[in-house]
């Protein structure tokens, strides 16, 4: 496939401002300035950059709490994700949602989900609607490799694979869950593709840190969708660079995996081949400083932003804007 | 006016809204082809095809999780879960997706859906079928709770629960699938959070939901017989609750028992005593009295199976016994 | 495999009470005295006979509401039985269990699940106390297609797999889940088989209507279990005769499905096999008096016994035998 | 005597225990070589090795279901859930399999098994990761729940839940991981289904429960120096029910309050609540007051969480107004 030079620098540009972004989210919980947690995607970009970058406007992106890099590349603003991270009143979900729960409907950014597998499911069922409704769309659901092993995992790939959805599944496989590899806990080697199969669906793997890999993979599993043809199962190969969350430091990663993978950075290697594609060092410059200003803006923005109002503690439980339990 | 089943008036309420609004769907185990285990869906699929009516995997993640999904985008659909009991198997989709998504989004994502379920005893199912399981509903923020008595509120609560903006589940009661009544014709379209008083009294207040609102009734005509006015309370909405019928009532008659097949901690009850004991307390002038199922699982023997359930010899002789 | 009379004819005698225990029980639901529901798994009785009479004392037995067969032929008295699915006071679990919970833990009968897919990680749970204490127990788990469908189902298979867990578990599949069928609600052809490569093991499909090939396969999943080589997943070709439960007629299936099964009726094909082996008739006449004796025996002895005490109702919630919830 | 923190006193509990008896067994999403997300089970794995500590798959349904067949062939395994919130992916197996199973097989099965998991909001972690439970499980006849305020408590209720027969779900509360205490040296084994009487008082009762006991001792601090004398209750086990302190305390102070995490509806605070106000009436001298969080999910920002929770503030302008 041959792709186009705007969309490799769309997707330059997405990494470039995830990376920094979550650098600066990380630099904040340090700081005091982010409380509870921060999951970061750190080192995952490619995956979220070659995916959003292939959808269309109306498609939905379903992620995790590790859902800060997909968020934004579905157009959510900067600033509200990161006052949303600092629990201000600018941020995204008025500071109710926190971290873990990035949202941004208008963007298609339906929403990071934080109990493993649950969005599953409800990623199928979107696809479901828009298969009712005969609307084009496609519902793309982000997990990690540890999810594979929940029941809603099992639930949704089999029903959406039965119900032919237009439907696609991306497994994050950065060899990890939490502090346990992935390779303790599955008795095959690929979590998401070994097991495809099952539901009569063929197992994809990806290399995840290369952003023009996942852009065909993602290109090809949206023209499946969009045709009729069901969902896709697609496992990307990847590497946190960071812990799991907080300020968890990895430690139960061997050293030498962790410079292996941090060697194959999926920004580092894109850049490479954008300039051995011929594009000039001075518009990745351009586009490094731009995202650069952006997270310091969004960074100010949020620490001026006052916190959420009070009242907000009371309000949209219901449709009708409020929490009322009684007449 | 005619006569009609509880078990009909599920799928008459649902064919009136599905009718009315081609983005309400079905799904569920064996709800399409064959109907409904409880034949409480017969004829939709016929009527409105298999795009509308659909039956799923034994999945119950999956089918909730899907009509919240659904409800993300554009549809509003109606998820079965065939009894309460598999409302456990999912409870995760429920209470912390479909529950708090709205809340933890700042508002920007609105789930009209429904959540249809098989509630209660009775039926000799033994105690993985036949659990009243409103209270755990109750005990989520973000869910809306119905549990209708009779035919004609089951049309009209299904179709609230439906045209509502917000996650609703509708418990109907096992028991009272036979129970037969008579029912306006053309659309019935009820209120959410309205408790009925389905009979005046001046002694005693019985607060009820769903089959116990038959066994408050029958205990009442024989305590008028005994010379105790009771006024009986169909509460019908566990959320929003009907707070006002409550209160006035209890405010005129000075007492207050509830009948409830919960177990007995933490049912709905607890919730009404609560509420009672704090807001209405000077009106009291006597305990409130909880009559439920003890806390124990339901056994399937029949002769055991009534002995666990609140009887109408049992609220009869708790109210005399609250009254004397 | 040469397998021994001694052990076919148990086998055989193990169908036939099974046979005539469920067609009684399904006359007295039709009389009323069974009350509540009954799910008869009559036509299946190959599956039960070859795994029980494989097991040895100590091994372990979990089954779904679908468990008569699987209870009976652990060893579970029938009147004890009987009296259960009647609610009477002789009933096995006192009247508080009903049909869809037979249980003899005396007998490694450890149950009767009527949630589908719960039982699967329970019976793992079991194997993996085997495995700890070093008992050389096996756990088998017996469900229906239906239940690979629900993810309880992936995560027990999965952790079995990855813990080489003692246990076995055994798919009937009968191509209906309760009104719909299996085809339906997959897309591979395998419920079972199909889905074991996703936790790397061997697919195996048996007969499930012929009880010698049940047998085998049932002593090559013990000798591997007990091997320490992990869990098997075999799925067993079957079919009901009636319908799901109650007084459901299965008119849902085409009328020849219906008839080349009852064909292949797992008991007649069984009896053809021992006569053909130099069995006499008259030994296969005893077997079917005695267990139709026992039937008859069972029925009087329930419809004699009284309903359960009324004491029990509050009885055995706690291990200090009562159901208080306050001191 | 020595200072040891909530956090520390849980490893220290389970080692107690693991010592003891070699069929206590852990399982568990990281709580082998890694202590745990919460730190709580450091240093078991290197000492009871990885046959008795082991990481599972994020399989809660099989976590709770191999902890129930543990059970059911020799062990007394503990299974922990990273969040209580995760209860609810594994609520069948909790509420349908392991609370009702010796009940249903009339008393053939005994499950001595323990759930722990982490519980309680205050961490900034939002919706799906703060949650109090314990309503939930004190809802399920066959489920004993314990909810330790203290170092000490933590070890002498884990204890006693390991070594119970029945299935105990201890809920080890996350704001209070931090906390040290003093507590004694050697074995510390406490007995579920009593409660503790924290702080004598005359005026009113304060009945609370993890978290939440020392915000009202905080305030029955503040409430005396008003002149408001508060006993404060620390129940420690939803159940089995200490109902006898309670019962002795409105008795004596003819006055309750209780403080919950759980949000309104239904709460545990329900239940205490229609306990005195049927058993209890004519000792009290005025309205039973709960209060809780609001019928709402917790909110992730700092400032909205705070609001949310149950404040020492909130609680003494309560009592002070029911006093008043
Ligand atoms: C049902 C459930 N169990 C456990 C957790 C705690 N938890 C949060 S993230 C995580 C690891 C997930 O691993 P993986 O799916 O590989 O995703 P990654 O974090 O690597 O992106 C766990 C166990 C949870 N949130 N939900
Ligand atoms: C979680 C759950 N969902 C639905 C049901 C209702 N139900 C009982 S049996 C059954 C069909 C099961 O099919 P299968 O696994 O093929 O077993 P079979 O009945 O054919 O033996 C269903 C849907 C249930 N008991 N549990
Ligand atoms: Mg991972
Ligand atoms: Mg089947």
């Amino acid at each position: 496939m041959d792709i186009p030079v705007d969309i490799r620098l769309e997707m330059y540009d997405g990494m470039v401002r995830a990376r920094y972004f979550e650098q600066r989210a990380h630099d904040l919980f340090m700081q005091g300035l982010v409380k509870g947690t921060t999951h970061l995607g750190l080192g995952q970009e490619a995956v979220a950059a070659g995916f959003a970058v292939a959808m269309r406007p109306g498609d939905m992106s379903y992620c995790t709490y590790r859902g800060h890099n997909h968020t934004l590349l579905r157009g959510a603003p900067m600033d509200a994700l990161m006052g949303e991270l600092m629990g201000r009143s600018n941020g995204i979900c008025e500071g109710k949602g926190g971290s873990m729960h990035l949202t941004d409907i208008s963007k298609g950014a339906m929403g990071s989900y934080a109990i493993v597998g649950a969005h599953l499911p409800v990623a199928a069922g979107a696809a479901w609607a828009a298969q009712l409704r005969g609307t084009d769309q496609v519902s793309v659901c982000f997990f990690g490799d540890g999810t594979t092993n929940i029941g809603a995992f099992h639930e949704a790939v089999n029903i959406a694979a039965v119900w032919d959805l237009p439907v696609i599944f991306v497994c994050e496989n950065n060899l990890y869950m939490e502090y346990t590899a992935i390779s303790e806990v599955i008795a095959v080697d690929h979590p998401a593709a070994d097991r495809a199969a099952a539901y009569g669906l063929e197992g994809i793997i990806v290399d995840g840190n290369d952003a023009d890999a996942v852009y065909e993979a993602a290109v090809a599993a949206y023209e499946r969708a969009r045709a009729g043809d069901g969902p896709s199962l697609i496992e990307a190969l990847t590497y946190r660079h960071k812990g799991h969350s907080r300020a968890d430091p990895g430690k139960y990663r061997p050293d030498e995996e962790v410079e292996e993978w941090l060697k194959r950075d999926p920004i580092d290697i894109y850049r490479e081949r954008l300039l051995s594609l011929g594009v000039t060092e001075e518009i990745l410059n351009e586009i490094e400083a731009k995202a650069l200003a952006e997270v310091d803006a969004a960074t100010e923005a949020s620490k001026n932003a006052p916190p959420p109002d009070t009242a907000v503690l009371l309000t949209d439980v219901w449709a009708d804007g409020g929490s009322s339990w009684r007449n | 006016m005619a006569e009609l089943s509880y078990r009909d008036a599920v799928a008459r309420g649902l064919a009136q809204e599905m009718e009315r609004d081609e983005r309400v769907v079905l799904i569920g185990e064996d709800v399409a082809k064959a109907g409904g285990v409880f034949k409480t869906t017969v004829g939709l699929y016929e009527r409105f095809g298999p795009r509308r009516v659909r039956d799923t995997p034994i999945s119950e993640e999956a089918i909730t999780g899907m009509i919240m999904g659904a409800a993300m985008n554009g549809l509003r659909p109606v998820g079965e879960l065939m009894f309460s009991d598999f409302l456990a198997t999912c409870w995760d989709i429920v209470t912390n997706q479909i529950a708090k998504t709205r809340y933890m989004t700042g508002g920007q994502v609105e789930l009209p859906l429904v959540i249809r379920t098989a509630n209660g005893g009775g039926a000799r199912f033994g105690g993985q079928h036949s659990q009243s399981l409103e209270n755990w509903a109750m005990a989520v923020p973000g869910l809306k709770v119905v549990a209708p008595a009779t035919p004609a509120d089951v049309i009209g609560l299904m179709a609230a629960a439906i045209r509502d903006p917000d996650p609703v589940i509708v418990f109907e009661h096992k028991g009272l699938f036979a129970n037969k009544d008579e029912v306006p014709d053309g659309e019935i379209v009820d209120t959410l959070g309205t408790a009925r008083v389905l009979r005046r009294g001046d002694d005693v207040t019985i607060v009820a939901l769903a089959a116990m609102v038959h066994t408050a009734l029958d205990a009442a005509r024989i305590l008028g017989g005994l010379g105790i006015s009771a006024e009986v309370i169909d509460l019908r909405s566990l959320v929003p609750l009907d707070t006002t019928t409550l209160l006035d009532s209890v405010a005129k008659t000075t007492r207050l028992a509830t009948v409830e097949e919960n177990p007995r901690l933490v049912g709905w009850g607890a919730e009404i005593s609560s509420l009672v004991a704090e807001e209405a307390f000077w009106d009291l002038d006597g305990p409130i009295v909880r009559i439920t199922t003890p806390h124990i699982p339901l056994p399937a023997a029949g002769e055991l199976e009534d002995l666990a359930i609140p009887s109408v010899e049992q609220v009869v002789d708790a109210v005399k016994a609250m009254s004397g």
